[in-house]
């Protein structure tokens, strides 16, 4: 693509990072377009959230007409497969391809095929470290700062200024997770409070979270406040079972913990609600379509981070107590004009797929 | 000429599981080239051989192992380990780059050294001690690489991941249009790499005294002890192997990605995968029958397996049922063999 | 529990071994909680029954694996057993939750029996591949129906709830373990499993049905992933992908630090039992001393060789 | 004998194992030219001197000389090296390998470094028509060789180190008698090159007609050396087992019609059985004799329900029976009993202790439904013991710390313990010591006795001679002849066995086109 000033086409929709993130421009060329998705490892529920947001994002009527042949194919955690898979959409003529990177490096060899047969290369959630791509995500520092800030405003409010904090981390060597601490940490060290924190590691998973929490609670008493980013259920059953009191939390976005939270929320369970959205798959298939139009578009797209708390929710909008605990509440998108709402997705009976 | 078809005969006798996955391949592999839109062509078969290369070495490395009737559940934190090693070193000048990739390739042999020395003086099962050997694999990649990157150098691995032409190109090594050249310049560079390091140190090690006693101790090891043959020796290079040529994958996969990664479930899917490859490709999982070269052709089936998805339109959320039920039909066929032995005091072994 | 008496033999070894270790473990988290906050939250009834209580759905899995393990083979679809079953389990919910999920692991384990018994597939990759169609089909099921993720109260009940102060998880694993202890030295089933993880061809000779037995074997080891998977869920309050995925190396290694041979015929399920509670104890005060994942891998690694060169080293061959 | 130097001498040579002392203080030597056999019963130390001779085993005390010089192998290769070459009573063959990769094993013909194969495919071709095996190809594998082939394999092996000593463990045991013919011409010829062989054979007949000078051993000591002809055959045996045996054989009845209890015809499977008719009385003993190969083994294994797809018709008191599988024909209404070929693959669980083996086929005799009774256990594994005198330190011990002999009897005891109407024998004295033989010829009778039937397959003339009521001669899949009382000699097995036509007992109709 060609390296060129801003501003991008809809801004609302798919807003620059930074205020000096690059914008890039493609060539125009006539539609319909052969799409493909190449997602990484699938046994899990975010993923396969994702892939289904994908497909019913591709009948959608807005851009049905615009894609001509769509495929979307899961690789596995073995980077060489991905890249491969890549390759291969290359090599068949794709004109675009939306990925999600197992790895945050080691694409180089594809952006370079890619750019050399104009192809548009658009990966999403699991950024690259590169510019030379256009790229789709939600700020996963600021998403850390804004779980730490919350958990500190409840404190504050309670007239807790210092005290003993629990956070409980993810996958230990994700960029994801690397991030949403860096960014809990940053607001703690900024807050000048005397904050004790205890690390501990739940890998995103209920069973591993709330093992480690109360653990963690076993050894080391009581804590004020619960920095999670991941396992969130576990972390409050583990709560619940060790008779910890309800405390000010942060989370991911699963309708489980939110039904949680707007349980609990009068016993003490002041959580925040911030979720990586399934759906980002769909702003990633509209960023690359509107870049094959021809569209001026920035190089790192910046989701809206979808923030709920405690006091907002809201059953049957933004969480549903009916329905399953695994599913992702937030997918709605009104500036980009993407309506997939988690139950749609997830709690569909079997007829329409 | 009689004599050299009944060696033949013999050869496809004695070794069945080899034949089948071979021939099963160059069947499903000209069936995906026809049905691909770019099919038979060089940027077809780049993109093959590059995503097969690293899994081609891992199990080339587990096949040592396996002959002598082991396993090495450390080959994919290995090729972890060299993978984190060479993106730390690989960069620089070229002498910087060679150092680098040759302080790999011995970072990966001397764990595989120290696997065999476990195994062999410590004296304890190979699954258990490389189960936990590859724990601490993991362990030291995660200490040079806690997070994904590294800048292993882009020329080199643009250069390596194509065909002849741009690897000369790159480098200028002679005027990469010139006539004479032309008829080479489409061979992709990672077959040639399979070809020359697979081969090249496969074939002729299977005709060293070490290399037999590998295949002798995995059929039987107290005959190959009565027979005076050098035991240890064997072990300990068998486990030297495997941790080669883990570290050989490791290089690759650091040149292809520019990066290293120290990824535990990519190291755990390459372990396992690395066993499905070595039996696919007819070696059995006693030791003692089967070969390098069959998984090579184990771990080509096993990648071939996901390019049909690509090619063909299948809901992704079946793709996994679909992978998973085919692996287990590939390694059923074996029982056919089974259903067939009229003794059945032959299926003890 | 009815565990034979002590008498110090090489099968007993690595049970001595292992017991002692635990209380090295338990004295090294001690000394760092001493060290840094100065009380012994590791030495308190209230935490080693939470290492317990946690511990059971490894127990459990481990105590249906050792059954395998026993014959020379290797059960590697633990980890997509558990999830299904769990995972079926909460799908239908209601009364037939536990029921169905146990159900699930008698399915996989019959497959499993068939092809490696009857089929004669190396188990070490027929329980890879059924592992990988399971989550296949894990993830068509998620994907295709939306099912019901949470757990029953029953099902919550056994993995969370309490009874007299002791976690019922604890008297689950407690049971299964009776029963498996019973089934190894006292029945028939458990004589032909030691004859046929020593000797297959004899036991088949002696008219024993040796794929009968290793089917069983089988079975036993889906049935018990299957409850550690169910438990697993009442504890987390909810079934999801992947759930087992961090099950199978340690139950392994559970198995053989319990001194198991990895290549059949020999163990006690008391080695096993102490191997789980090792295993259990250790990564929970890794974790309590914050050590990073690098750390702890190496750790983890190191603990399992030095343990086997300690119990002695195997037979060299000579005949 | 020759009293030049000693080409091979041990001088005050111990080995234990743990508590057990195998050798002790044995001076022992050997001379060039000369085929010398070693006696003893099983666990007399035979195979451990040999071993200690071949670099496999340390001695724990004492000094070996080879041609004079002392020597200290550490292994098998060293002592090949100094000319000392053993062909071992378990097989030292790798099966996965070819043959001519099993002959050349350890120091194969190279080039450049690397193994050259075809040299070697040719050398073994050479080898092997030396000893009349040109029928072997060097490129099959040696697991797809029958065991006498294998064992003629093994020979060639260790004359491809041009051996000085050459050294026969029971390498004769499972040959059949062309081979061993040609083996005895082979040693003949050795002997007259010079070269010094050690024969070890618990068969008589064998050393008397092959050895030039005996060794007899016992309880890990060498008792006494002399030449042959020295010492009658009583003699030997007393030497040997301490004591005197007087009959080896017990008495036979009278021959006399016994009831049918077990009526086979035209088995067929593959091609190894092609129409076995056979019947066999109650109360009787019926030899199954022949060249190795000709389908013995492949009609008990069929009989027992091992062998898939047999065609045919058994039937057990009138009553037609198939067996499926060896669950089912132990079980009645067949009662199969069958000892197999090889005790330590196919008999036994080595590690698991001497109880469990004894019990493993009778489970559903001790336990009530699915549980054991201990009780009745014990008495079980207590009449077992005492039923055919096994010597076991306790019923606890692993059943791999029991000899030879006394681990065969675990093996029949385990099928006594079934109460076996009808008894399949695969060779039960194989590599088994006189004394023991003579005890299990007793009880063998003593089974007949109580009326069970008993099909006795044996690679011993003598054996056949003297245990059975009546000989099946089997050639070629097929029972070809038939003796019966005065007709089972060991002329007439032997034509039988060769297909020679001039035998004067029962031809079989339509057994030679
Ligand atoms: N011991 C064995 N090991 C492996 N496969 C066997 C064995 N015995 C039989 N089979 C195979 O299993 C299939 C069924 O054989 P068969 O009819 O003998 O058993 P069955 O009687 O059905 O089994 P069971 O006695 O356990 O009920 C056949 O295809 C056979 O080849
Ligand atoms: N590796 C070993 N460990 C322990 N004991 C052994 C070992 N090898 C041999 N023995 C014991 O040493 C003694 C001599 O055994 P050896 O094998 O030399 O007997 P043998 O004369 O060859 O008997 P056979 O005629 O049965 O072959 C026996 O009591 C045997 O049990
Ligand atoms: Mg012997
Ligand atoms: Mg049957």
């Amino acid at each position: 693509p060609e390296v060129v000033s801003g501003p991008g086409v809809n801004p609302a929709c798919f807003s620059p990072w930074a205020e000096d993130t690059k914008y890039f421009q493609w060539e125009e060329r006539e539609g319909p377009f052969k799409i493909a998705v190449v997602n990484g490892f699938v046994g899990n529920g975010w993923r396969i959230q994702m892939v289904k947001t994908a497909k019913a994002f591709a009948e959608d009527p807005a851009i049905k007409d615009k894609i001509s042949e769509f495929k979307v194919v899961s690789t596995g955690t073995d980077a060489a497969v991905q890249l491969g898979a890549i390759e291969d959409f290359i090599n068949q003529g794709y004109d675009a391809i939306v990925t999600i990177a197992v790895s945050p490096d080691g694409f180089d060899r594809v952006i370079r095929l890619a750019d050399r047969n104009d192809v548009v290369l658009v990966p999403f959630d699991n950024v690259l470290d590169t510019d030379k791509v256009m790229q789709v995500n939600e700020d996963q520092i600021e998403m850390g700062r804004m779980y730490a800030e919350h958990v500190l405003a409840v404190l504050s409010s309670q007239g807790k200024t210092s005290g003993k904090l629990l956070e409980v981390r993810g996958l230990a060597g994700n960029s994801v997770d690397r991030d949403r601490s860096r960014g809990i940490h940053q607001v703690l060290d900024e807050s000048g409070g005397e904050w004790e924190v205890i690390s501990v590691v739940g890998n995103w998973d209920d069973g591993t979270a709330k093992k480690v929490v109360s653990d963690a609670i076993a050894v080391h008493g009581e804590f004020d406040g619960v920095l999670a980013q991941g396992g969130t259920n576990g972390v409050v059953q583990a709560l619940l079972d060790t008779g910890h009191p309800m405390v000010p939390m942060s989370g991911e976005a699963e309708n489980g913990y939110r039904k949680a939270l707007a349980k609990y929320a009068t016993d003490g369970l002041k959580g925040i609600s911030i979720g990586q959205s399934p759906g980002l798959v769909a702003i990633s298939m509209k960023a690359a379509i509107s870049a094959l139009e021809g569209n001026v578009m920035p190089q790192l797209i910046s989701v809206p981070l979808p923030v709920a708390t405690y006091d907002e929710l809201k059953d049957g909008t933004n969480y549903w107590s009916d329905l399953p605990d695994n599913f992702f509440t937030v997918n709605a998108f009104p500036p980009c004009d993407v309506y997939i709402s988690g139950p749609s997705i997830m709690a569909q009976t079997e007829d329409n797929s | 000429m009689n004599d050299y078809k009944k060696s033949l005969k013999l050869a496809i006798g004695q070794n069945m599981g080899f034949t089948v996955a071979t021939v099963g391949l160059l069947l499903l592999w000209l069936l995906y080239n026809i049905l691909h839109p770019g099919g038979f062509s060089s940027a077809v078969l780049i993109q093959n051989t590059n995503e097969s290369v690293v899994i081609v070495f891992v199990a080339i490395a587990q096949t040592f192992p396996i002959l002598l009737g082991g396993l090495d559940l450390s080959v994919g934190a290995v090729m972890t380990l060299a993978n984190c090693v060479a993106s730390a070193l690989m960069s620089g000048s070229p002498i910087q780059i060679l150092i680098g990739a040759i302080i790999t390739l011995l970072t990966g042999t001397a764990f595989g050294f120290l696997n065999g020395m476990i195994v062999v003086y410590g004296r304890i099962q190979p699954i258990i001690a490389t189960l936990a050997t590859g724990s601490i694999a993991i362990g030291l990649a995660l200490f040079i690489r806690p997070q994904p990157g590294g800048d292993v150098d882009g020329d080199l691995g643009w250069a390596l991941t194509n065909d002849l032409y741009e690897l000369v190109y790159t480098y200028g090594w002679w005027d990469a249009d010139a006539a004479w050249f032309s008829p080479f310049a489409w061979i992709p560079v990672p077959l040639l790499i399979i070809i020359i390091v697979g081969f090249g140190i496969w074939l002729p090690f299977k005709k060293t005294v070490t290399g037999r006693t590998i295949y002798a101790v995995g059929s039987s090891e107290s005959a190959a002890f009565m027979s005076g043959l050098p035991i240890e020796r064997a072990k300990l290079t068998a486990f030297t192997m495997a941790g080669f040529f883990a570290a050989c994958g490791g290089l690759y996969l650091a040149i292809q990605t520019s990066s290293g990664n120290a990824d535990m479930t990519q190291a755990g899917s390459y372990t396992l995968n690395s066993i499905a490859a070595v039996v696919l490709g007819g070696t059995s999982l006693f030791g003692g029958v089967g070969g390098a070269i069959g998984s090579l052709v184990g771990a080509l089936l096993l990648r071939m397996l996901s390019f049909y998805f690509r090619i063909m339109s299948i809901d992704p959320l079946l793709q996994p049922l679909i992978e998973g039920v085919v692996l287990l039909v590939a390694v059923s066929l074996g029982a056919l063999r089974t259903l067939r032995t009229k003794n059945r005091l032959r299926l003890f072994r | 529990m009815n565990f034979p008496t002590i008498n110090i033999s090489s099968e007993d070894k690595p049970i001595l071994i292992a017991s002692g270790f635990i209380l090295v473990i338990l004295l090294i988290g001690t000394g760092y909680t001493l060290a840094t906050q100065g009380t012994m939250p590791l030495l308190t009834v209230n935490y080693l029954l939470q290492q317990l209580q946690s511990g059971a759905f490894l127990g459990i899995a481990a105590a249906g694996l050792m059954l395998v393990i026993l014959h020379g083979h290797i059960d590697l679809s633990i980890p997509w057993t558990m999830t299904a079953a769990a995972m079926m389990a909460t799908t239908v919910g209601g009364e037939l939750a536990l029921p169905t999920g146990l159900a699930v692991g008698v399915c996989i384990g019959l497959v499993n029996g068939i092809g490696v018994g009857y089929l004669r597939v190396p188990s070490m990759i027929f329980t890879l591949g059924l592992d990988s169609a399971m989550r296949g089909l894990m993830v068509a099921h998620t994907g295709g129906y939306a099912p019901a993720d949470t757990a029953t109260p029953f099902m919550r009940f056994l993995a969370s709830g309490k009874f007299m102060g002791v976690p019922m998880s604890v008297f689950v694993w407690a049971f299964v373990s009776l029963v498996i202890v019973f089934l190894l030295k006292k029945t028939t089933f458990g004589k032909s499993i030691y004859a046929t993880g020593n000797n297959e061809a004899a036991a088949y000779l002696s008219g024993i049905k040796t794929r009968r037995v290793i089917l069983g074997a089988f079975v036993v080891s889906g049935v018990c992933a299957a409850l550690a998977g169910v438990l697993l869920a009442g504890y987390s309050a909810k079934a999801y992908q992947g759930m087992g995925n961090a099950f199978l190396l340690p139950s392994i290694a559970a198995v053989v630090l319990g001194g198991t041979h990895i290549l059949g015929g020999k163990g006690k399920y008391i080695g096993t039992l102490i191997g789980v509670v090792l295993l259990v104890l250790l990564n929970s005060v890794l974790s309590i001393m914050q050590m990073p994942e690098a750390g702890r891998q190496v750790i983890y690694g190191t603990v399992i060789i030095t343990m086997l060169l300690v119990y002695g080293r195997g037979q060299k061959v000579t005949s | 004998m020759p009293q030049s130097e000693p080409i091979l001498r041990m001088a005050g040579i111990s080995k234990s194992f743990g508590a057990t002392q195998a050798l002790q203080d044995v001076d022992f030597s050997c001379f060039t030219g000369s085929i010398h056999a070693i006696l003893g019963e099983n666990g007399a130390g035979k195979s451990t001197l040999i071993k200690i001779m071949s670099g496999v085993l340390d001695p724990t005390a004492g000094e070996l000389f080879v041609e004079g010089g002392l020597v200290n192998f550490q292994s098998p290769t060293q002592a090949a090296k100094d000319g000392v070459v053993c062909i071992f009573q378990e097989l030292s063959l790798v099966p996965d390998l070819s043959v001519a990769d099993n002959i050349f094993l350890d120091s194969p013909p190279k080039k450049w470094g690397l193994i050259d194969k075809k040299t070697q495919r040719e050398q073994a071709r050479v080898l092997l028509a030396r000893i009349k095996c040109g029928d072997i190809d060097p490129r099959a594998l040696v697991k797809d060789l029958s065991l006498s082939r294998r064992q003629m394999v093994e020979i060639a092996k260790a004359l491809s180190k041009k051996p000085k000593v050459l050294i026969l463990d029971e390498a004769t045991s499972a040959l059949s008698s062309q081979d061993v013919d040609t083996i005895y011409g082979l040693l003949g010829e050795l002997k007259d090159e010079g070269v010094c062989c050690l024969f070890i054979s618990h068969k008589m007949h064998e050393v008397e007609r092959l050895c030039d000078t005996l060794s007899v051993f016992r309880n890990g000591k060498h008792i006494e050396t002399f030449a042959k002809g020295a010492k009658s055959d009583d003699e030997i045996v007393k030497l040997m087992i301490g004591r005197t045996v007087d009959a080896q054989f017990p008495a036979k009845p009278p021959p006399k019609d016994y009831e049918t209890r077990l009526s086979i015809r035209d088995l067929k499977w593959e091609r190894q059985l092609k129409g076995v008719d056979l019947t066999l009385g109650r109360g009787e003993i019926v030899g199954l004799g022949g060249l190795d190969g000709q389908g013995q083994k492949e009609l008990l294994l069929a009989l027992f329900g091992v062998l898939r797809s047999v065609e045919g018709e058994v039937r057990v008191d009138d009553q037609i029976v198939h067996t499926g599988s060896p669950a089912e024909a132990k079980a009645s209404p067949t009662n199969f009993a069958l000892v197999p070929e090889d005790r330590k693959t196919e008999g036994l669980m080595l590690p698991m202790s001497i109880a469990d083996n004894l019990m493993i086929a009778s489970l559903d005799k001790i336990s009530d439904g699915p549980v054991v009774s201990p009780s009745k256990e014990k008495e079980a594994v207590a009449n077992g013991i005492k039923q055919l005198e096994i010597k076991v330190g306790s019923p606890h011990h692993a059943v791999s710390t029991l000899s030879g002999g006394n681990q065969q009897k675990v093996v029949i005891a385990k099928w006594l313990c079934t109460n076996p109407d009808i008894v399949l024998l695969n060779d039960p004295t194989r590599g088994i010591d006189v004394g023991t033989k003579q005890e299990i010829y007793k009880l063998i009778r003593a089974l007949a006795d109580e009326g069970k039937s008993i099909l006795l397959y044996s690679t011993d003339y003598d054996e056949l001679i003297g245990c059975c009521d009546r000989v099946a001669v089997m050639y070629d899949g097929k029972i070809t002849v038939e003796l019966k009382g005065d007709e089972i000699s060991e002329t007439s097995i032997v034509s039988a066995a060769l297909n020679i036509g001039d035998t004067p007992a029962h031809q079989k109709p339509g057994a030679m086109q």
